[in-house]
């Protein structure tokens, strides 16, 4: 565990030592060994127990793909965002690497706690460098109303959830994940109870977001710099998910008969947001709108509380983490040359950047759920296991795959086929780097297809 | 309840509500203040009932107090004079908002 | 009787003052609180204490009467006479005798005058002994007194020191 | 109005012969002089004067790390491929692939199957619904408890 | 030489994740011989250390 | 003014606050809560200007009313009980009259309209001794009078919150920004003071950290509104991009200091049972954490257009004693981590 938490930390002096010349290369190899480093708690020496144990910390088959996606994530954030920060003098280029670092260090320590509480700071702790990061590095001065919008969303929802847990503390007398699923279920009253199984579970379904919690997430993305809303998009939402597995363990016999409602509002949320993403015409709010409909689905397979809905959320998670952020550096890449984020206006990208629309093509066809992706074994464990719990399910998960892919072609049609405008016929040519940073995200995406059972959670 | 703890009670009372309720001057705050005057009563009277011989010093201290209390709302009363030029409680409105 | 007497004028003599008159006249009402407070010491044997509250408290009145009367004069000074000032008044006083009437019934006096019990076998009264203790068991109590003093010294010579425009200005 | 323009001087003639580079109609101009190509229009190298030169001006060969050293540029192409794609991909994809069974997966299916071949020698159904065999399990009696 | 430690003055940030490693490896190797040390104080799980074996935990 | 009369001034500021701690008699207490206002009010007005005229009349008239109130509360306690010592307090009413006394002391919700206007008239150093030190005395006595009525204080304390949240939103002044800021945390304190006194103690403690840590950057940075904390950047870039961290651990985001009282506040409301409670206040939060997060915003996350001059003060040597500040700063935002040892400290 430490193994990769001092390195993660070492990482913060060395981006502030190195010379301004070295300074991206040397955090983007450094992170990107962290990453190779973090591969090694694969080695997972039991079925489905704990490993890695220390005193605060310790992974199981649940948290482990997304430790090692975060540390993933981080080299790759570092490398898409070199080209705008590369105006900008050095001490802030060296703060903006800091607070990526420090995201990482945050999000390890939620992601691997034992204690609950130790996890609910670690979950508000991300809050801060994703606050300072949309709205010091973002573009648009709505920018500021998107930071306001995430932080009391996200505090609204879990501030209730911190005296739910409290409470529960009171009761069980240790939040101790490692014993809680043992510890007896809570005495409240019938009303208290579901009041306390609302809280425990608000702050989750703020943050993956559920449909009608949602409206920060939009804004942030859209507002956010490019890093932030891979980050934000990758492994920020999967704390919501990865809250709501761990949580609904000890909710367990209220979830039964409470979960209707949310499971319904879910669904219902897939179809709609995916609605919205057909008659979207900003790329990033396409993108953030399409990771809450995959987010919605994610949200009813652990309301199911059935080992494949939770194997299908972890699935799903995982891969939407990799697909949203290569869909999002795409953004990013026209963005930066076309300096807009309008689909109208950014037609047709495949006769300027033509290697580019490989990337689109393959990350368009990973969002809509291609066969052998991880996306769609994900989706596949999600609809059955919905299946399962009721019938007409199917409706809803049905339609909403359709138009999931609808809107993928959408806007792969949109921005890259047909002819190019005359305003935008001066781009640069692609970069190395961009390349580095699409394959960095699709490759593993790919290699996951061989070797599934990685993130396949506790089922095994 | 004794009719001098009732007495000193409500005089108390009724100086502590005209300072709260009623200001056009400052004079008129700072006079309201002197309701001190009753606690000296309150303490002389618990003195002497009680025949606390040793504790009949503290009204002499607490009138020491309220005689600086008084002086200091005086040298106050002087500076806010000096600088808005009226000693209406109603110009003291600089701060608000 | 008398006692009773003195706590009737001391009420009305504070409500006096509340009821916001012009501070003249609010400092009247307080001269004569202060004049009934003597009365009713006396009337409890601290005699001592009530010299001190007489000489202490009316002199120090005396410097407020000054003040009011260079400070807060008023052109039109209001007295318990105009209109808004007699409301208060009767206001408060009502408001006594009506919150007084909640206890009515569960009075009782006590009304023995201790520090005067041994007055035939002693030569001091018991206030003046207890304030005499000032200067020895209470030394503490003193020093702190006299510190305060000091301090409200320098208090009031820095409150008043200014910026250098000398003399008050006209109301 | 005229006091006003008055006011730019010297520099009026330059600001009115001049149309600034940027504000490039994008309606198609009729007749012949449609085909002309908009990069006519706003050259690379007039580019400078906004800030946003190309980096490809300076160096044809730009891999998208650095913009002011070619040498740095191309380094950090290379350290960033070799460490993503050599190190961490390949090295690591190995490492994954060669792991010593995943979560225990292929030893529980090998048990699985040791355990169907000696059910099925002992002529015993292969699922039951007892985990353990219930005779085995000695519960303590009512008057031990 | 002087190549040398231009280049150790340029280089030596890249010293520092490493170490982190090292100091996190040597961390866990401790932390693993506490919990050890704990699990054998305990009557139902303590056990001797095989030959070649360094600690009980995991 | 001169040394020497500053020498006297804080040492009557010490010795009035040393004074009420030492005390276990009302009447000394007093003395000390009287010895200490007298000290203070020089210091407030020694600009001798009409906002600091005006803000140490209210100040005066706010403390000398509520010490005469606290005094007026003990003296009926001895006619009614003949006890003066501060920790038997067992009648209920001079009890509620002393806890109301000390709340208009120290500017608590129904009783704080004082404390923002006052606070506007000071400067930012006088304004910090104002919110810190002067708290100490009063809040000692509050921690030792025992609560007759539960519900006096957890009202106190509500009310404090909520008002302290609300009023603070539309203010753009810093200094009331801050006033209602110390109100709203003086609110968390009183709403766990009748059942951890320690835990109250310990939030005033943490508090006075992160308050100081305001204050002194905010005077370094020389401004006292929202508009000019955006050229701070100027002049103080590493504080400046530090500032929002302090900002929000007074909001009391999690991993800075901030959140460990109110962590700590909300275990020991639910532990008591009052759950509803303690949403409510963790809920009132969000309100303060908003005009925390517009100072941040202003000071921090944007950079306003500048001109020439707005940029050079950083060149300028600045003489300014920063030691303070860098300790408070610290500790204002990694604490958090230590709060097991320091709650071991002040619980009994």
């Amino acid at each position: 565990m430490l193994m990769i938490l001092i390195p993660t930390l070492m990482l913060i002096p060395t981006a502030w030592a190195s010379p301004l010349k070295w300074l991206w290369p040397t955090t983007l190899t450094h992170s990107l060994i962290i990453a190779l480093a973090s591969f090694t708690w694969f080695k997972a020496p039991s079925e489905t127990g704990w490993h890695s144990i220390n005193a605060y910390m310790a992974l199981d088959p649940l948290s482990t793909p997304l430790l090692i996606l975060t540390c993933w994530l981080t080299p790759l954030t570092i490398l898409a965002s070199q080209n705008h920060m590369s105006t900008e003098p050095a001490p802030r280029q060296r703060t903006y690497i800091t607070l990526l670092i420090s995201l990482q260090f945050f999000l390890i320590l939620a992601f691997s706690a034992t204690e609950i509480i130790m996890f609910y700071i670690m979950f508000e702790a991300t809050l801060i460098p994703t606050l300072i990061i949309i709205t010091r590095w973002g573009n648009q001065t709505e920018r500021l109303n998107a930071g306001t919008y995430f932080l009391f969303y996200t505090l609204a929802g879990s501030l209730p959830l911190l005296v739910a847990l409290l409470i529960l503390q009171n009761n069980t007398g240790s939040l101790s994940l490692l014993i809680l699923q043992y510890s007896d279920p809570l005495n409240l009253a019938p009303f208290t109870s579901k009041l306390w199984w609302a809280g425990c579970l608000m702050a989750f379904l703020v943050k993956m977001p559920l449909y009608g919690i949602h409206l920060w997430l939009p804004k942030a993305h859209v507002e956010a710099p490019i890093a932030g809303s891979m980050i934000l998009a990758a492994v920020l939402l999967k704390l919501g998910g990865y809250g709501m597995m761990r949580i609904t363990t000890m909710l367990d016999p209220l979830t039964k008969e409470l979960s209707y409602p949310f499971i319904i509002l879910a669904l219902w949320g897939v179809i709609m947001t995916a609605s919205i993403c057909l008659r979207q015409t900003d790329l990033k709010s396409l993108i953030a709108y399409s990771s809450v409909s995959h987010m919605g689905l994610v949200i009813a397979a652990i309301l199911t509380q059935t080992p494949w809905g939770f194997t299908g959320a972890l699935i799903l998670m995982i891969a939407h983490g990799l697909t949203s952020s290569a869909l999002f550096c795409l953004a990013n890449t026209n963005y930066e040359r076309t300096h807009s984020r309008t689909m109208i206006l950014t037609r047709g990208l495949q006769i300027a950047l033509p290697l580019m629309t490989t990337w689109w093509f393959t990350a368009s066809l990973a969002n809509l759920a291609l066969p052998p992706l991880p996306n769609l074994m994900g989706e596949l464990t999600i609809i059955t296991s919905l299946f399962g719990w009721s019938w007409w399910t199917l409706l809803l998960t049905g339609a909403g795959t359709l138009i999931t892919a609808n809107y993928s072609l959408h806007m792969f049609l949109m921005t890259q086929r047909g002819p190019l405008p005359h305003h935008i016929t001066n781009l640069d040519p692609t970069h190395s780097r961009e390349h580095l940073l699409m394959a960095l995200h699709l490759l593993p995406l790919i290699l996951l297809m061989l070797k599934p059972s990685l993130i396949w959670g506790w089922t095994a | 309840m004794t009719p001098a703890h009732f007495t000193f009670s409500s005089a108390f009372a009724l100086g502590l509500m005209g300072l709260a309720f009623h200001r056009t001057h400052l004079l008129s705050a700072l006079l309201s203040l002197e309701m001190m005057l009753t606690l000296f009563i309150a303490l002389s009277l618990w003195t002497l009932q009680l025949n606390s011989t040793s504790f009949s010093t503290s009204p002499m201290l607490l009138l020491a107090f309220s005689a600086c209390e008084a002086s200091t709302g005086l040298a106050l009363l002087v500076a806010t004079a000096r600088t808005h030029g009226t000693d209406r409680l109603q110009s003291l409105n600089l701060l608000q908002c | 009787m008398s006692c009773i007497c003195f706590y009737l004028v001391l009420v009305v003599g504070l409500a006096a003052v509340a009821s916001n008159p012009s501070p003249y006249y609010a400092a009247l009402g307080l001269v004569m609180v202060a004049g009934v407070g003597c009365g009713v010491l006396v009337n409890y044997g601290g005699s001592f204490l009530s010299l001190v509250l007489f000489l202490i408290y009316l002199g120090g009145m005396l410097v407020v009467f000054a003040y009011s009367a260079a400070l807060a004069a008023e052109p039109y000074p209001e007295s318990w006479g105009s209109g808004p000032v007699m409301m208060y008044m009767v206001f408060y006083v009502l408001g006594v005798v009506m919150v007084s009437g909640m206890f009515w019934g569960e009075w009782y006096m006590v009304f023995w005058v201790p520090a005067d019990e041994m007055g035939e076998f002693s030569m001091a009264r018991g206030d003046v002994e207890g304030v005499a203790l000032m200067y020895s068991f209470g030394g503490g109590m003193l020093l702190v007194g006299g510190w305060v003093l000091l301090l409200t010294l320098f208090v009031v010579l820095e409150l008043v020191r200014g910026l250098g425009r000398g003399a008050l200005r006209a109301v | 109005m005229l006091t006003r323009l008055s006011r730019f001087g010297t520099a009026l003639p330059r600001l009115l012969s001049k149309p600034p580079a940027r504000f490039v109609s994008q309606s198609k101009p009729s007749g012949a002089a449609g085909s002309t190509a908009v990069t006519e229009l706003h050259p690379a190298a007039e580019q400078a004067g906004h800030g946003e030169v190309s980096p490809y001006v300076k160096n044809p060969d730009y891999h998208g790390f650095s913009k002011d050293d070619p040498v740095v540029d191309e380094w950090n192409m290379r350290v960033g491929f070799f460490f993503g794609i050599s190190v961490a991909l390949v090295i690591g994809g190995t490492f994954i692939h060669y792991l010593p069974d995943h979560g225990m997966r292929q030893w529980a299916r090998r048990e699985a199957e040791h355990l169907i071949l000696q059910r099925e020698k002992e002529g015993l159904p292969v699922i039951e619904e007892n985990y353990y065999d219930p005779s085995k399990i000695i519960l303590p009696t009512a008057q031990e408890e | 030489m002087v190549n040398f430690v231009a280049l150790a003055r340029e280089h030596w940030v890249n010293i520092l994740v490493p170490m982190g490693f090292v100091i996190g490896y040597y961390l866990d190797r401790k932390q693993d011989q506490k919990l050890t040390a704990f699990r054998n104080k305990s009557v139902l799980y303590s056990r001797e250390l095989k030959p070649g074996e360094e600690v009980t935990w995991k | 003014m001169s040394p020497f009369i500053l020498s006297i001034l804080l040492l009557g500021l010490g010795l009035g606050t040393t004074i009420t701690f030492a005390s276990s008699h009302w009447l000394l207490a007093w003395m000390g809560l009287e010895n200490n206002t007298l000290a203070i009010i020089p210091l407030m007005a020694q600009h001798h200007h009409p906002r600091a005229a005006e803000a140490t009349t209210k100040y005066f008239l706010t403390q000398a009313t509520a010490a005469a109130m606290l005094l007026f509360a003990t003296t009926s306690n001895a006619w009614l009980s003949g006890q003066w010592h501060i920790l038997q307090m067992n009648h209920p009413l001079p009890t509620t009259l002393i806890t109301l006394a000390l709340a208009l002391k120290i500017g608590l919700a129904p009783m704080h309209a004082w404390l923002p206007e006052v606070l506007q008239g000071l400067n930012l150093t006088t304004g910090l001794i104002l919110s810190t030190w002067q708290k100490l005395a009063p809040f000692a006595l509050l921690l030792q009078v025992q609560q007759t009525n539960p519900a006096l204080t957890i009202m106190l304390g509500i009310t404090s919150m909520l008002i302290g949240g609300w009023a603070g939103l539309n203010q753009t002044q810093l200094r009331k920004i801050l006033a209602y800021s110390s109100i709203a945390h003086l609110g968390w304190m009183l709403i766990v003071i009748q059942f951890s006194p320690s835990l109250a103690l310990l939030t005033l403690l943490l508090y006075f950290i992160m308050t100081s840590s305001a204050f002194l950057s905010f005077k370094l940075n020389n401004t006292t509104n929202i508009n000019s904390l955006a050229t701070s950047w100027a002049k103080m870039p590493t504080l400046t991009s530090l500032a929002p961290l302090i900002l929000l651990s007074l909001a009391g985001l999690p991993p800075l200091t901030g959140f460990m009282p109110k962590w700590l506040i909300i275990q020991e409301l639910t532990k008591q049972g009052l759950a509803p409670t303690a949403t409510l206040a963790a809920l009132s939060a969000l309100l303060s954490l908003y005009f925390y997060l517009r100072l941040a915003y202003a000071m921090t996350l944007t950079i306003s257009p500048n001109n020439l001059t707005g940029t050079t003060p950083w060149r300028l040597p600045s003489n300014q004693l920063t030691l303070p500040l860098a300790a408070s700063v610290t500790a204002t935002n990694f604490l958090l981590p230590l709060s097991p040892p320091i709650l071991s400290l002040l619980t009994p």
